[in-house]
């Protein structure tokens, strides 16, 4: 039993959050708000060369073969920083998901694939019934679209799409017109739904681990506005009520993290708490950063309701990834099913037992 | 108590209801953030003044109808329920107005009242300054009687100014004396916009759109008959303007009582997927039953002013609960709406979603403006309840 | 449209406040739980002989002919005081449910027993099925008590009891033992059951108007105790912690006074909108006293843990309240079947349409 | 990370389940408030120690077994799945203990440790006093050393102190330097009970019982070889125990995870009626995931302190943790139990509630004791956060 990162991990995560930090700036942001993609390939092949996009590729196919629990620290770096890039989909929800493939024709895709994803000259992107829309489409080199109980993977040629703007400039949210058709099909049956399910489990850790970065985010910038601001006569951050909507914020956000590393490992592990340590995961780190967002909003006062405050660009995210790979129901309904079960697991002795 | 409205009320409700019917844009108007918007809104508050309903509570004389504030009621329900437009000049008739009859000479209000309520003058406020937000008292901008003593000549930097952008007078707090400090030495003073020395930044909201602005006066010079009150008196005429705000008029309670009937009906189209999360009922019903406990906590107010009474400090409660109020129910919708429910209008897929993601957007600012709860809060415990400070 | 009280009506609330305030202390609860009933008759004579208990009996039987409406400001300063005399359940649950009978026994009751109330020789308690206990059986002349879709007058005689104690003291639940009989039937059929509704209704409005008062006891205590305690050198209530925990008392507070008043105006006037009014003013003050009872204990520390300090004896009774008279979920789901039914009148204007 | 239980922890939990198996006493013990109950959970310490579980953690010399701090989870683990009687000596073994560990002579150690895990000494805190509760840099207490340095003679009052009662011994912290302020000049004391010139007024709690006592010094000698640390550093010895009491050892996480796990009983008992209140369920689930974000943060914790940790500022939030999860399991136990939520347990109509009503009033407690969460949010947020004083 030991429930720690190690000292390797730890330190990775420190120099990417430098190295994100530095490089991910607010300016660097509102500018790729302005482009027509939304984003960025110097920035890939920046993260290409920091070793992110190879991490989870197997070694085999020229990665770092890394699972979902080393990678989580780096999702949670990557919400720190609102990365404008789909790292932690790639990384965590493709790739492992190209990895699963089997025949022949999952083998050519993981052949053509993994390797260039892990070099940056590829990203692939997967879409689920139950995500509403597909993430990033526009740049995408393939996509694996689910139909029923069935995945396709398509290129460009292959489908068109929309753009769908949200709320958070920074998101790009497509619907996808496409057919199924033999060629496509790369996954059918039991076999398919294992893969959906696991590919639904690892968005929704990085979600997790993402709501995390960016609860944290809001926290230190918040306390850094409340200490430069002063009203009546002193920093606004030296007022009870302002000390107390962060620190609530601070408890909750001390509580998510552990569940998020449980549930990381279990994906890893493939442990059968999976789905519901996620789900928890899920959704204790997204509440954490829905109050992360209101309290310190309201510690911001108006300048946090203005475009050039740089609130925004966490809050917005925030609040979109309550309800992103799998609503808030979804996950309850998770986590209901297993405890309100006959002869259910729980109660003390049965944490880490699965 | 009577709970049943007079046969004049019955009838002015008809009336109400009669014009709106015929007189409602059948498209909604477009935002009043936007140059077209504030156009468009500026002409619905002219037809309004046309057909005497710019602010009926006003005298005849200033083109209003005498009502009193159950009549008042009675507009806002028939208003919000046809679905008439935003009032973009809310600070002016809703604050301003008021408050210019109680402090203003009567050709102030001969020169003011009318332009408000045609829509031919939009109003915003001057309070805020950089360093002065919930510190009000800390305000710097400086007015200094011109040595002829026609003028104050204006210096300094306001913010936050909703809808400055397009307005076209100010109203707010200037430090006349000053050797002043704190709530002393402010005056209360009228600012056209177009003066020269005024220059209005826009700053972007949430949306991105120009909502508020900052106005910065280099020497700007305003005639001393635009000095609302007393000079040095600002504070007390300013506190009667914040007493409107906090209490009945700024958020009639037709508003809320419309979203949350929008809400009940969101939630109805979607009960199958609303009611996978328990939680989401339960927000429906409370979100029903606060904005009828706001509702009739605003008509007993009502009665007893109409009665002659006085609004008192428990007013601070109301912003705290309608500001929660609002952004709770705009919550519960985006739990409804789930992943659609961060959709931008225009997104092809966001058609049935309306405009929820709008007003969720403009519930965050329902707390922190018109005062902060925080603020509030500190009222109501040492003024209302008593404790110690 | 008036939704005022009157000069009188306001009047006669202080008075009353006045002489409930002085007569009943802290003391003479505590010293009234050391007694085997509970319950004084010298302090019901004292009720007889400001009025109370003839309130609601109609002057033809003795009384003073008032309403559920003039009676609500009086029930909530009982609710002030935590009143240990089943005064509000008499007069509002109890002498209304009489005056409603008819027929040769229904009029034979009421001239048995309205005059006797209104002179403070008698007290009656209603026992419904919604209710799990009979309040005050010990000490009732008689007991109305319903079986299906039908009430039973019942003397002492023909029922025996059991105690339910409560983690209230002043409250006095029953387990009560009876038999139906034909001489005991005072109403059947949908007579009984509109007799039953509306003496839910008055138990629900009254419980709701006595938490209001509860609330406000709560809150002045606190705000009393919190000025007078010191700590680091000033009063506790001057910290803004203290301050807001209050304020958020007194928001809900205010906005549960009036959905009381519209329901007792509903009741008195038989609306059709009562059983939504009374409702929602059960959950409002319900909700409001129960975060009264969470903040005050907080403001007054370990105190508000102690046996000695009184404010025990107002947040145990805004405790049981809460599932009093219908227990959340009936009054959630009336409110519910309202909104939700088709063409339901809600939305501005609807208010007072009813 | 590695969260697979070791063959040897797989073990350990084996042992202490069986031996728990065979020596729990199949009825509950009667309320450790009780005289009677005291009494009996007096006689449960002496029989863990002679199993040698009385405080696993300690060295084997003092009746421990050497055991880390992942044993002491898996221990708790299964002495609350057992339903094993509640610890009356809590404030020795916990919190006492691990500061005599660290500050106490060999010869403190030898004499106190082993009295204090056979459940011979039963100890209580003496911290509070009447002026200084959440402002604990206020205590008056004095210990005054005597003439020939042979004794501190103590005077003043405490208040709040646990089971004092019925109670041998006490530890506090006591004010040695007369000229001293605040928390300079404060030394941490132990105090045998039965001295003379010491009087213990019980303070019944909420539910009548004295949970607690007042402390009434009057010129009472103590040796001064019951002075735990040096003379006047009594503060850093005090803020040592109140670490361990926030932090990991006072509630352990068995004991949230097992209320969660008998609430989804009570739910699913009560499902029907439970789920006409929307809320409840969702309130259920909450119970269970947040006893187990505790549990895991607790071992994420321990996993730390046994590689060499320490522990930190953020502490603090474990306390508003469990004391609110605590509050609000026992408010949805409540809710489900409906109108018999409110019976003592001896009222005929009780049976099958259980003892949640008990829970509910103890859990009033949570959010108040051991530094209120309004003081933890203060050091969260300054010490944690860094936001100005």
């Amino acid at each position: 039993m030991n429930f720690t990162f190690t000292e390797d991990q730890l330190l990775f995560q420190d120099s990417v959050r430098d190295f994100l930090v530095n490089e991910i700036t607010a300016e660097s942001i509102r500018a790729l708000w302005e482009t027509e993609t939304g984003r960025s390939d110097a920035l890939w092949q920046q993260l290409t060369e920091l070793g992110l996009t190879a991490m989870t590729v197997p070694e085999a196919m020229g990665g770092l073969g890394m699972t979902a629990l080393d990678f989580i620290l780096i999702a949670q770096e990557c919400g720190y920083v609102a990365l404008p890039a789909p790292l932690v989909h790639v990384a965590l929800v493709a790739v492992p998901l190209l990895d699963q493939l089997s025949g022949v024709s999952g083998e050519a895709l993981k052949q053509q694939w993994l390797p260039a994803i892990a070099e940056g000259r590829a990203k692939v992107m997967v879409g689920l019934e139950q995500n509403a829309f597909v993430e990033d489409a526009h740049t995408a080199d393939i996509l694996i679209l689910q139909r029923g109980q069935a995945l396709y993977a398509l290129t460009p040629e292959q489908f068109s799409y929309t753009l769908n703007e949200s709320v958070d400039p920074s998101r790009k949210l497509y619907s996808v017109s496409w057919q199924t058709s033999e060629a496509s099909l790369i996954a059918e049956g039991e076999q398919a739904q294992c893969l959906i399910d696991g590919a639904m489990n690892r968005g929704a850790l990085g979600v997790a681990a993402e709501a995390l970065g960016l609860s944290q985010r809001m926290v230190d910038m918040t306390v850094s506005y409340t200490t430069d601001r002063q009203q009546f006569g002193k920093p606004i951050g030296s007022f009870q009520a302002v000390k107390h909507l962060m620190a609530n914020v601070a408890v909750k956000l001390e509580f998510a993290k552990t569940p998020v590393y449980k549930a990381a490992y279990a994906v890893a592990e493939q442990l059968s708490s999976a789905n519901v340590n996620v789900s928890h995961a899920k959704l204790a780190a997204t509440e954490v950063a829905q109050l992360a967002a209101r309290n310190t909003m309201q510690c911001h006062g108006a300048m946090g309701y203005t475009w050039e405050v740089d609130l925004q660009i966490f809050m917005k995210k925030a609040w979109v990834y309550n309800n992103a790979w799998g609503v808030v129901a979804f996950h309850q309904g998770r986590v209901s099913d297993f405890i309100f079960a006959d002869q259910a697991a729980i109660g003390a002795g049965n944490t880490f037992v699965a | 108590m009577d709970l049943n409205y007079t046969e004049q009320q019955v009838a002015f409700r008809a009336e109400v209801r009669q014009w709106l019917a015929d007189n409602v844009p059948a498209e909604p108007l477009p935002s009043f953030d936007t140059a077209e918007g504030f156009q468009a809104h500026r002409e619905w508050e002219a037809k309004l003044y046309e057909g005497h309903w710019g602010m009926i509570t006003w005298p005849e004389a200033m083109g209003g109808r005498g009502a009193d504030l159950l009549q008042w009621l009675i507009f806002e329900e028939e208003y919000y329920a046809a679905g008439a437009p935003l009032r973009v000049n809310q600070n002016g008739i809703f604050l301003l107005g008021p408050t210019m009859m109680e402090y203003g000479t009567e050709a102030q209000k001969q020169r003011f009242l009318t332009g408000m309520a045609t829509g031919k003058d939009i109003w915003c406020q001057a309070w805020s300054e950089p360093n002065a937000g919930s510190d009000m008292a800390a305000i710097r901008a400086k007015a200094e009687l011109s040595a002829d003593g026609q003028h104050y000549i204006i210096n300094g930097q306001k913010t936050w100014s909703t809808r400055a952008v397009w307005a076209d007078w100010a109203f707010g707090m200037f430090r006349t004396d000053p050797e002043s400090e704190r709530h002393r030495g402010l005056s209360f003073i009228l600012v056209p916009l177009d003066l020269e020395g005024i220059t209005v930044r826009p700053i972007p909201q949430l949306d991105g759109l120009p909502g508020f602005a900052e106005i910065f006066f280099d020497n700007v010079k305003v005639p001393v008959d635009c000095l609302l009150g007393e000079e040095g008196k600002g504070w007390s005429v300013a506190m009667a303007t914040a007493g409107f705000e906090r209490g009945l008029m700024l958020r009639s309670p037709a508003r809320f009582q419309q979203t949350a009937k929008r809400l009940v009906e969101l939630y109805k189209e979607n009960q199958a997927t609303a009611d996978a999360d328990p939680t989401v009922k339960n927000a429906v019903l409370k979100a029903y039953m606060d904005a009828e406990a706001y509702t009739l906590l605003t008509y007993q107010t009502a009665c007893r002013l109409v009665q002659g009474g006085k609004i008192g400090p428990e007013s601070s409660t109301n912003k705290i609960f309608w500001s929660e109020l609002d952004r709770d129910m705009h919550a519960a919708a985006m739990s409804i709406l789930g992943a659609r429910a961060e959709l931008l209008a225009h997104a092809p897929a966001a058609e049935n979603v309306g405009n929820w993601l709008d007003g969720w957007l403009f519930s965050q600012s329902g707390p922190i403006y018109a005062g902060t709860n925080e603020i509030q809060r500190n009222i109501i415990a040492e003024r209302m309840l008593g404790m110690p400070r």
